[in-house]
């Protein structure tokens, strides 16, 4: 890939300089992407719609002091989940860190459970246990939301490894940020990858900052962060993060090499969020100008560019398009309903879920003492 | 003369102070200089003192506390923040190792004076991997100091403090204190330090010790307002302040005043900085008991993330008085 | 019918049996493979197995068993080797985190069965970071479960329940005990499993309990000879094994016999095992000790090495019999 | 120096197809060498010649029983230590993991406090606390001897901190092994020190062995291990450590670069050691076959180049190398008699040298319990 890959032409850390006129390659002529029906079109702007109307009423709630400690949007963010995932076939299975509520919904959760979690309730995917950081479907390969920076990184490349053990040809897709890259767990898993061939490909959600941090006050590199890759003799590309079309290209090539060769892969897709690192972020607009913010919002929204697309497309109508906006935002009012409305979890309930075998009230778990509250 | 001052203020004017003091001190971690600390407890440092003295640094835990601690060597003095104590899991190494144990192997011929700071923490929603207790956990390790003040004016006496010693300390403070407030003695009074290994009575009761530190001892002062009010036991609230070097005798003070124990840890129930007093007090006190010692820790199962139930996992006022009443 | 073992041997025997049994076992860590392990526990199971169910890796702690960790929740069942336990410091994140947590935070969906072993102990003249004791470590963490086999027949019953637990069990093996020799059943009398969360009382007596678990129940059993011969002093010497689950009732039994009782640990004194076992034999036996809990602990200091007095760092049957005397 | 750098002619990882008659390059003629003086090639050779015969003392000793532990022999890789060791002045630190003979002596170590450290004695350099793997000699800049794989990589970067902190114009020099780079604290220290603009330079002397496994069988890389440090925007070259010559010269450019101009790099010198892993390792032989430990052995071997060199540069005779040589066995076997006199260390000496301040009796020492044994 490295050879081949088309220059970068936009990238989120040099993004003021990019405008709506930057000249953009075409990725629609892909295979996968001309294999897409007009209904697979049009689901993956529901796809996206769906993640910004969960999280703008997510954000909503959480300003109103429904949702406890941290709330990381991945609003700006939606095309990347949405563009991977959208490829993912029924053995490939995906992993990402707290900013994790696409990715849930991309992988088929509900936003019923979803709401529910961020309220807190005992019908919330985890019980209330996780939080906005720990959404998990293993029915749906989904292994969460992680909270310790890059610590998904090793699960990912574990996930690829038992798929390769069970002799499954899938591959595993795990997610991180670009402030994520400097930690060492990262980088022991690209190289244990390369070494031995699992099938992962990790990408690089590169939204620019890590909190208050710029990518360059963060990394040091060549070119840009996923070309790291060369240290361990691994592939990568970089992706404009604003282009469905683009991530579905240049993914599916990353993830049929995994698939097909074992060959493990860095994808960096430039993103960018819009609302601060956490909802609690204040700082949001001090580390990046309005102006910034602003142009991105403008003019590299995925969603905005996507719809745009559909419509010029003949896809679909704006008007379409906006029931289906409206039906996305009905259902985010409808799982806040769902959440007020379902008990919180029971103080015993606290006790639950630490260990399978007292869990399943296995012979195992009647032998000594596993619990020592006092 | 004192004022009153935030919890963070007063850790704030002390790292200033240290600052002001000692050219060799410099402060690093993540978001501490320009964001003006993840929890804003460093605000306004990097402004006063520029880019040398408060360094922001990539997510890189044992990179920068290892960077840190190998400048300690060299005779700089770090203040090293780590936005949550919990972090320390991916730093445990440099942390457990290169800090505590390299005087040690070198024959005493190096030391590292550095201090480790940060939240310490659970309670704020977080679960289970941003809510470690971790106090216990380091003072296992015999070349580590370990500190933690439950008050603003602790908070500013034992950072100086921990700053000036020539050994690692590991510092930890609480999100849930930075807010809260308290008298803090004025500066121009004099240099305010308060010296490790010196445990603090807090309130002074003849029935029972109830002993902790940290966000515990708020909560043991209000249980013994309860109990006080409501059952006429009137409580010994120490707080430890410092785990290592721990006050012991001030332990066994108040335990053979009170003859009635209940150890309060925010740690899980196996081990924990508790389950070491417990230990002692029965040794070293063991014909002063008239009860067995009690302890109220965190329900033990990782910490929940729910907003509702939480602080039901945590030790609470409500639970130290229930334990308390059952002693008899 | 059984044979005579190695403790090395003995717990080869339970991985290769595992091995056969379930395909999904597969074995991982660093020289595993073609070097036949660094201690030679896993010996000649590369050649029979061969590079699928026998993986060496590189030296990567975080890495290779935060993979192990995820190809565990998608249902393998590692067994990782820490070529010491001592490198968990390296990978503590995943270690305390990823297995200890995710069944937690994701409200029981998923789990991971998978075992980390290796040798945990002191002793070996390899110095401070070689030398770490992490038992009560990694038993504080909820989510985690612990053992440390002392003698062949428990190395190989633990490791085989350990890998068919479904919960993330960390073995605690010993360099010191490798070569020990002990009877262990045939294989053809049937399957050897020796459960979790159950104590073994190694030694019967009336005097005092010696409570301990790994290496130090050597120590116990060789100083409950001395106390007898020299002393007339019967100890029970109880082998805890498992230290979570933990079998309480077995330590109340013994206690509420004995009255008297002396923890071993090869921890530091702040914490370990034994600070717990103190704190719950106290809490739960109060009216039956006759004289406080004393305990045998490492020398609280980082771990020595010269050769020439290690040995009286940690505990030994001398520093047993002295202690137990003391108790009057 | 990327660009510039030789190719890489000989690494041990492909050494087999190395042989005396492969062309080498002449560094002999670079100004750090041409500096050199006739006494101080010698010096060179003695320091060679000291630590082979220091090392061969106590390889006896050790299978004599007389020392505990690991030992971890340097033996075929003096050329690294000597070399680059020789370029340092008083503001240049250095500091490595647990194979740390050559640097304790090269840096300026006795004997007789390093023979009584292995013999675990109270004279030893670290009062027998240390043993092998931890030499110290702060008062030499010398930090240690560090037994965790890649444990120092951070620390390393911390003393070019604290040389830049204060103001000391010179660099630190941080060693490390072929298979230590695949540790996550190597990496995160390098995006550290090229971010941060740190006087570091690491060596990764590659010795083709981590313990049984080949640099293959644990590292994906392109071209080389050194290479990684493009990820970082960094500088680095490969180096064959069997001429001295070269060793400094590339070293000495490395280092210059550091102390001048606060670029860190990394050096990659390729090497061989004789022996096992350690003394323990019994299997040394059976990872690498017996022809290629002989043909390092005979081709390769720096001291034996190094002597040839000085021989045919007219600089020193055989007959006086030998006596060089004679004298460095002659103080190996004192310090053995001066290790062996010596007490070991008092029971009562474990619990000193933990705390600075109880060692010093501080005030602050006195106040509360700083020990629990029981
Ligand atoms: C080991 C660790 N260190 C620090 C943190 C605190 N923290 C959480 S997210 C974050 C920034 C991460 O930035 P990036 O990787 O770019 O991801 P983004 O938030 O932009 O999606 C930090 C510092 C953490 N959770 N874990
Ligand atoms: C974190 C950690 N993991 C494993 C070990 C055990 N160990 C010690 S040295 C070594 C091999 C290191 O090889 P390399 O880095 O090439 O250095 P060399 O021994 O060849 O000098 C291993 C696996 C350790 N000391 N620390
Ligand atoms: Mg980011
Ligand atoms: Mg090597």
């Amino acid at each position: 890939m490295p050879s081949t890959a088309p220059e970068p032409y936009f990238r989120s850390a040099i993004m003021s300089s990019a405008t709506a006129d930057t000249p953009r390659l075409d990725f629609a002529g892909s295979p996968i992407n001309k294999a897409l029906s007009a209904d697979q079109k049009i689901e993956l702007f529901r796809n996206m719609v769906r993640i910004r109307r969960f999280e703008q009423t997510a954000l909503k709630y959480y300003n109103g002091g429904k949702i406890g400690g941290f709330l990381h949007l991945y609003i700006g963010q939606e095309s990347v989940a949405v563009g991977t995932l959208s490829l993912c076939g029924e053995h490939d299975h995906n992993i990402t860190a707290y900013r994790c509520h696409g990715h849930a919904l991309m992988s088929g959760m509900e936003m019923n459970p979803l709401m529910a979690e961020l309220f807190g309730k005992a019908t919330g995917c985890s019980k209330g246990k996780g939080g906005s950081m720990h959404f998990f479907a293993p029915d749906k390969n989904y292994w969460g939301g992680h909270g310790i920076v890059a610590g998904q990184t090793p699960l990912g490349l574990g996930l690829g490894y038992g798929l390769k053990y069970l002799g499954k040809e899938g591959c595993a897709l795990c997610y991180l940020g670009d402030g994520a890259v400097n930690q060492g767990a990262f980088h022991e898993s690209l190289n244990i990858a390369a070494l031995f061939e699992i099938p992962v490909v990790y990408i690089i959600e590169n939204n620019g900052y890590s909190m208050g941090t710029s990518q360059k006050r963060s990394s040091a590199y060549r070119g840009c962060l996923a070309q790291r890759a060369e240290a361990y003799d691994m592939d990568w590309d970089v992706i404009d993060g604003s282009d469905l079309y683009e991530v579905r290209a240049k993914a599916h090539i990353a993830m049929e090499r995994a698939r097909k060769e074992f060959k493990p892969s860095i994808l960096e897709i430039t993103t960018y969020r819009y609302y601060g690192h956490s909802v609690a972020d204040a700082n949001a607009k001090k580390y990046r100008s309005p102006e910034e913010i602003e142009n991105y919002k403008t003019h590299f929204d995925p969603i905005r560019l996507w719809r745009k697309r559909l419509v010029e497309e003949g896809v679909a109508t704006d008007e379409q398009l906006d029931a289906i906006d409206k039906e996305a935002l009905a259902d985010a009012v409808a799982s806040v309903k769902f959440a007020e409305e379902s008990p919180a979890p029971t103080i015993e309930s606290i006790m639950d879920d630490v260990y399978w075998e007292t869990d399943n009230g296995t012979p195992a778990s009647k032998l000594g003492q596993h619990f020592f509250t006092d | 003369m004192s004022r009153t001052l935030t919890y963070r203020e007063a850790l704030r004017e002390g790292l200033d102070e240290e600052l002001a003091r000692d050219p060799n001190v410099v402060i690093m971690g993540e978001e501490v200089a320009q964001y003006n600390g993840a929890y804003k407890v460093t605000e306004g440092l990097w402004k006063k003192w520029g880019d040398k003295r408060i360094v922001d640094t990539p997510i890189s835990e044992a990179g920068f506390i290892g960077m840190g601690i190998g400048a300690s060597m060299l005779g700089v003095r770090p203040v090293m923040e780590l936005m949550f104590w919990s972090f320390h899991s991916v730093a445990f190494d440099q942390l457990v190792n290169n800090a505590a144990c390299v005087r040690y192997m070198s024959g005493g011929l190096i030391n590292c004076p550095i201090v480790m700071r940060g939240p310490a923490n659970g309670g704020t929603n977080v679960g289970a991997t941003h809510s470690h207790i971790p106090e216990g956990l380091f003072a296992a390790f015999p070349g580590l100091k370990v500190c933690a003040p439950a008050t603003p004016a602790d908070a500013k006496g034992l950072i100086k403090a921990a700053i000036r010693d020539n050994d690692p300390v590991y510092f930890m403070e609480n999100t849930r204190l930075y807010g809260m407030t308290g008298e803090v003695p004025d500066p121009t009074d004099g240099d305010f330090v308060i010296p490790l290994g010196v445990a603090d009575l807090k309130r002074e009761g003849k029935d029972v010790s109830i002993i902790g530190h940290g966000r515990s001892i708020i909560h043991a002062l209000e249980a013994a307002e309860t109990l006080k009010e409501k059952h006429g036991i009137d409580a010994d609230v120490l707080d430890l302040r410092s785990i290592r070097p721990l006050d012991v005798e001030a332990i066994l003070k108040s335990v053979m005043k009170t003859n009635r124990v209940v150890l309060v840890d925010e740690s899980k129930g196996f081990g924990g900085v508790s389950a070491m007093v417990s230990h002692l007090i029965q040794d070293k006190a063991f014909d002063y008991l008239d009860a067995p010692i009690k302890r109220v820790t965190t329900m033990d199962a990782p910490a929940i993330y729910s907003q509702h139930i939480e602080d039901e996992q945590l030790p609470n006022p409500r639970r130290i008085v229930e334990k308390v009443l059952t002693l008899g």
